[in-house]
């Protein structure tokens, strides 16, 4: 191809000397405080949450009926009495085995369904039209199978949970598996691995993102429906947890009760965010690039 | 015979006599005299429905609630589980009462007003106030006010009326959460419940099918034994009951109130069902209930007809 | 065409015969390659060249297992492929082969591991050979999407390579090197193969490259892709611009008369 | 490289002429009928949906409670009876008018915070902080606000609803949004789309799979909800939708009209996930082969 | 090194002033480019070449504006590159550029009509025009999931020159092409380079490819990418083995004392 650009013609050719990797060292970016303090997702979210806070105490203030909408303040100081006199956290406790159980039941029956629609092509078929089917209907619903198959008690209870726990787990584990690249199945198919293994070593690592908003819906639904659960089902006198004391507080009008329940609820659900899903993100979808 | 005994209560002052065979194992007690060795397992439900699921799923040895779904269960059971009410433990008034300064009788509700009660057209509260309502406006008015009503349970219809922020103006319900909207100056009372039906009423009553009933002769009689107990400590010292029921339910009411709620005369603590067949009459009427009782013993079991119900 | 037969001594260990091999989509049904024979042998070098689209990697899929011919039969040993296997590895061309939960060592140990093949110790130092034969010992550790397009090929290259299957598929490995690594990383194949004597079936779009790799050529035609030629190479063959202009001129003539001429 | 096996250079050189493609014409597998029907997928999940019904049927049989538990004939002609007398499509209208506003507004309210996630940091912070905590709160918990905010009836329903699909759906598509090939953003990035042309044509395609997946656990809780809602906030009598029909059924143990009702959520349920989600997977997702 | 300045004439378009361009991840910090120098002008055919992983995309990224170096500056028109935008087109060295929900019409109508730069007409003539440059007349209205690798990318080079941009960057778009396609599509991109005078910024492994399109060659060093030499090509320089050969030694030299020997 001829140049036909003058000056280009006349632009010399140069070399240069080029330095050793070992030579360059470590280039680094200054960064200001600010903007550092800024950078940390923590600190951020600390400012979110205050200012939540303090909007909620305003505005409560403004209303000022504390029978509908305790300031915060309020449930903070009955969250602490109850804290301190032992009933929320043995009412939490009593919540949180009810909740793990039917959680973990719901995430391996949903694993379970979801490999059987990787397989068969009836499996998939099952799959989409029992969640079309049962994923809208509510807890109460269950509740006559619930008492022939398992009685009054955490049993019926765990099996509601599974119900909340397992269609929108399943709906996303499937979604993401079939999302997987065909590039990496046929890897993995390449490698002759079997079902479990390609479960286990491509199809989940890939489908992680997907699974992870799963489990997190999941886990926000089963609590949803245990607190519900709670009330539709009954307990035996003194036990109960975390929706019985909330049912029971608003029973007597205790709403500042009520709401440090509530506040509980939210504390657990920063928790299991912030230290189980946030670090799982961090660990492995944003370390490998699969989620910016 | 059964060893362990699975009675259902729910929440409120009304189930007072139920809270103390709990705390005071009165059941067991009679029991033993009987020669029987039962445990009882206390249940609490929120609500009817899920309750009458556990009966007949056989999860449930008694239930406890209104005279509604007691009726109710009479009467879709009478083919198959026939269930019936193995007695009443008290007979309470229903209290509708409203901000709306310019309603003095329930003729004067209009459109914007709004009336909460537990569950409109099926609880007790709506049958009161369907038969208010139709003495009010005449025959075939029943449903007159029907309109108007909204379901709410009793704490959050309190919550509704006291707040002032809701189109709520009336809520009908039961004490304590009635007596307690009454000590604010802005409610007073519109329709009391012993005024539409003539006098007191039950309400609520403990049932159970006919199987259990019949393989349960002792228990049953240690139970009503039992509960005769605990209503004649009612009597004799409301002020040991109240406390004893504040403790057990970490009531927020301080015994005093406890005990003046208790010792109200309208508050009558008996095992007689009182107006059962007024209630029958015009649910059946209105066709909630398909089955007209000839009389209240066709609700209860024989244990009971010994006493002067209606 | 395909009852033309070649004269061919012992057991071929992969024999193509009339596979037509087709994508039905909802759209469109795709014949991508149509009757094509062809057997390779034991320890051949085997190279597919042809133009962009005419169905090469579809070939070599269908080898792995992964598709089903329409019609034909593809013989592995003298039985049908069914299904994929560790016998046959695959080189994709796809740059998003490599797993990107796992770094560059781990990518390279998967097969070794998963299958079983290599036990844990000898599999970390095949690992470690590898590692330093794609040069990316400082990037060992480092996960894919941190690596450029380059490093990425080369690391499913040790991937494949490290595993010393049967038949190692190859599809365009070398397009994304640079001339001085694509050297290295050709020779390095061509050592693997002296040592292991491993088959071969390599795709390329370079007929330099081809004659460099291979020892027979399979030269096909535009989609839906025919077998235009079978080319053999000799020893010095890579000196041979004759070669090189033949198959330049069979593969881009519209008929085979320009490459009759040449034979 | 040397030629070193014997055979190999007694093989001859080879040379073939070649079809054009006109001349091959298009090549079909023949299919035998059996396996085209159970590639019929209408065909698979009729045979499925008779199956269900008819162990339905069988159990409640064998349980002989119809109180508790009426067999699938029972549930079918209370179905017919209530749907040939009115009550049920009233019933139905008045629920679905409310579900699909509180789906379309939970839906927008979705798109906005997952849009502001998108642009700035304390965005994203924000979407994942008020998730956590808000996702795991039952309906209840928002009843005084709701009362305080929209006062009784179909107002406070519809934001208790918007509360049960924004999460879900907005965790979802963040999550979707997040794990969309730099590449692709890059692309979008580089034809200097503005952000809500970027969301529009290259997010909300390339995180098709997940906003789906999202839409449709959405619609479940929304229904799920709606249920649960009409007992707890009031209904007036007469205007109560699907939920208040089953609830009213429930009280006098009318249990066919009861199964009557959620029979009519699983029709639903079906109807939009076979018409709705299916063809909008077909149209996109699969068409454009994202999923399998 | 960075102080060297070379005679120039007018100011260039782009100018990159002693730019370090690093990627930061948890695990590590990579300094993909250290220091480079370089400048194009108006209607320069610029090659980069350098060994695979030396920073050629990542150098491409940041003209494109998609990373902001750590060190130095990125001049375009003598203004600070802050943002992406279409008057620098981008052909990406990845085969998932292309969309995978718009047909092959469909996206290289894209950018047109997003950017409004074209009417829908013209558009769509263009459009038009680059399909059949690119021989897919009859995957027009395929989806890029049933193309194979070398097609995707022959969408994605026609996407790019259709929009006729102030600069066109190019990172490796020819690499999965087989020969004919590619010396076609070179042919394709000199012809639009002789109506419009575009100036392109083009990335290659083949030196060959580098003399036969460029009128510039940038040659880099290992990673981390350092100039190591700037040469001008001639009206005959395909036909110069000398030359090629000079880039080769310079390449691949670790230290530039042989390219000096050249010069
Ligand atoms: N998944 C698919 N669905 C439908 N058609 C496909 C699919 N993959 C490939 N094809 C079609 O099959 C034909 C051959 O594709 P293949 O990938 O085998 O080509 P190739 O020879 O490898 O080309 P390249 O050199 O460009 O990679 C192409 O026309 C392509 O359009
Ligand atoms: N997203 C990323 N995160 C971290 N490091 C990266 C990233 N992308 C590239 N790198 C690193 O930057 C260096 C240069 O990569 P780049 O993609 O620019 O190379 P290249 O010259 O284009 O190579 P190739 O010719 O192989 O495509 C490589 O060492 C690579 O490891
Ligand atoms: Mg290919
Ligand atoms: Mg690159």
């Amino acid at each position: 191809m001829p140049e036909t650009l003058a000056d280009a013609a006349r632009r010399q050719d140069v070399f240069f000397e080029t330095q050793s990797a070992e030579a360059i060292g470590p280039i680094e970016k200054r960064v200001s405080f600010a903007s550092r303090a800024w950078g940390n997702g923590a600190f951020r979210k600390t400012l979110i949450l205050i200012a939540l806070a303090v909007v909620w105490e305003l505005y409560a203030r403004h209303l000022n009926n504390d029978l509908l909408f305790p300031t915060f303040i309020q449930t903070l100081t009955a969250f602490f009495n109850e804290m301190a006199d032992g009933t929320l956290p043995r009412r939490v406790w009593v919540s949180l085995k009810v909740l793990l159980t039917g959680y973990g039941i719901g995430i391996l029956i949903a694993a379970f369904i979801t490999v059987l629609a990787l397989v068969t092509r009836i499996g998939e078929d099952l799959l989409e039209t029992l969640t079309a089917m049962f994923n809208p209907l509510p807890a109460i619903a269950l509740l006559p199978l619930a008492l022939i198959w398992f009685g009054l008690g955490a049993q019926s209870i765990v099996f509601v949970l599974v119900h909340s726990v397992l269609w929108p787990v399943a709906l996303n584990a499937n979604s993401g598996f079939k999302s997987v690249s065909p590039t990496l199945r046929m890897v993995g198919r390449n490698y002759g691995l079997g079902l479990l293994a390609t479960v286990r070593q491509i199809l989940i690592p890939a489908a992680l993102p997907s699974l992870i908003t799963g489990l997190k819906v999941g886990w926000a639904f089963a609590w949803r429906t245990l607190i519900a659960a709670e009330l539709v089902f009954g307990v035996s006198s003194g036990s109960g947890g975390l929706g019985w004391f909330i049912f029971e507080n608003k029973n007597q009008l205790e709403i500042a009760n009520v709401f440090a329940g509530l506040f509980t609820v939210i504390l657990i659900g920063l928790a299991v965010e912030g230290l189980i899903f946030r670090t799982l993100e961090e660990r492995t979808v944003r370390r490998w690039g699969m989620q910016s | 015979e059964t060893n362990t005994l699975r009675i259902a209560k729910q929440f409120g002052i009304s189930y007072l006599p139920l809270v103390l065979l709990e705390e005071q194992k009165l059941i067991e007690k009679h029991a033993k005299e009987l020669g029987l060795d039962v445990s009882v397992e206390w249940l609490r439900f929120t609500g009817g429905s899920g309750m009458n699921e556990a009966i007949l799923s056989g999860n449930l040895d008694f239930a406890s609630g209104g005279v509604g779904p007691l009726l109710t269960i009479w009467g879709k059971t009478q083919s198959n589980f026939k269930v019936k009410g193995v007695t009443s433990f008290n007979a309470m008034p229903l209290f509708l009462n409203t901000t709306n300064p310019n309603v003095k009788t329930i003729k004067d509700f209009t459109e914007k007003d709004k009336i909460a009660l537990p569950a409109v057209k099926s609880s007790i509260q709506a049958v009161t106030l369907q038969i208010a309502a139709e003495k009010a406006f005449g025959k075939g008015q029943a449903n007159k006010l029907d309109s108007i009503t909204i379901s709410l349970g009793h704490p959050d219809g309190q919550a509704a009326l006291l707040s002032g922020r809701s189109e709520v103006t009336a809520h009908f319900t039961a004490a304590p959460f009635a007596y307690d909207e009454l000590a604010d100056p802005r409610v007073h009372k519109v329709l009391d419940s012993y005024e539409v039906l003539g006098g007191p009423h039950t309400f609520n009553s403990l049932w159970a099918t006919t199987k259990f009933h019949d393989e349960n002769p002792k228990v049953i009689k240690a139970f009503l034994a039992a509960l005769e107990e605990a209503i004649a400590f009612i009597k004799a010292d409301p002020a040991k009951a109240a406390e004893i029921w504040v403790k057990a339910e970490k009531s927020k009411l301080t015994p005093e109130q406890a005990a003046a709620l208790i010792t109200k005369p309208e508050n009558e603590w008996t095992l007689t069902p009182k107006k059962i067949v007024d209630y029958a009459d015009f649910m059946y009427s209105t066709g909630a209930i398909s089955a007209k009782p000839t009389s209240w013993k066709d609700v209860f079991f024989e244990d009971i007809h010994h006493l002067p119900g209606s | 065409m395909s009852d033309v037969r070649r004269p061919t001594e012992g057991a071929p260990l992969l024999s193509l015969k009339a596979v037509t091999l087709q994508y039905k989509t909802r759209d469109s049904l795709v014949t991508a390659t149509y009757r094509v024979d062809f057997q390779v042998f034991k320890s051949d070098r085997y190279i597919l060249l042809g133009p962009s689209g005419c169905g090469k990697s579809t070939i070599l899929k269908a080898v792995g297992g992964f598709i089903r011919p329409t019609e034909g039969q593809i013989l592995l040993n003298g039985k049908r492929i069914t299904r994929p296997g560790p016998d046959r590895m695959m080189v994709f061309q796809e740059f998003d082969q490599l797993a990107p939960w796992k770094t560059v060592r781990e990518n390279i140990l998967f097969p070794m591991r998963a299958t079983g093949k290599f036990s844990r110790a000898e599999a970390q130092e095949r690992t470690d050979h590898y590692i330093e034969k794609i040069q990316l010992e400082k990037f060992a550790d480092a996960y894919p999407h941190t690596l450029s397009g380059g490093m990425k090929q080369r690391v499913a290259i040790a991937r494949g390579m490290a595993m010393e299957p049967d038949i190692l598929l190859m599809d365009e490995p070398f397009a994304a090197l640079d001339a001085l690594t694509r050297d290295r990383m050709q020779d390095e194949l061509l050592r693997l193969w002296e040592d292991t004597r491993v088959t071969l079936l390599f795709v390329t779009h370079s007929i330099s490259e081809a004659i460099k790799i291979g020892n027979r050529i399979l030269l096909l035609s535009a989609l839906p892709g025919q077998v235009k030629a079978e080319i053999g190479t000799r020893d010095n063959s890579f000196l041979d611009a004759g070669l090189q202009a033949m198959i330049h001129d069979i593969l881009f003539s519209d008929t085979a008369t320009a490459a009759a001429a040449h034979a």
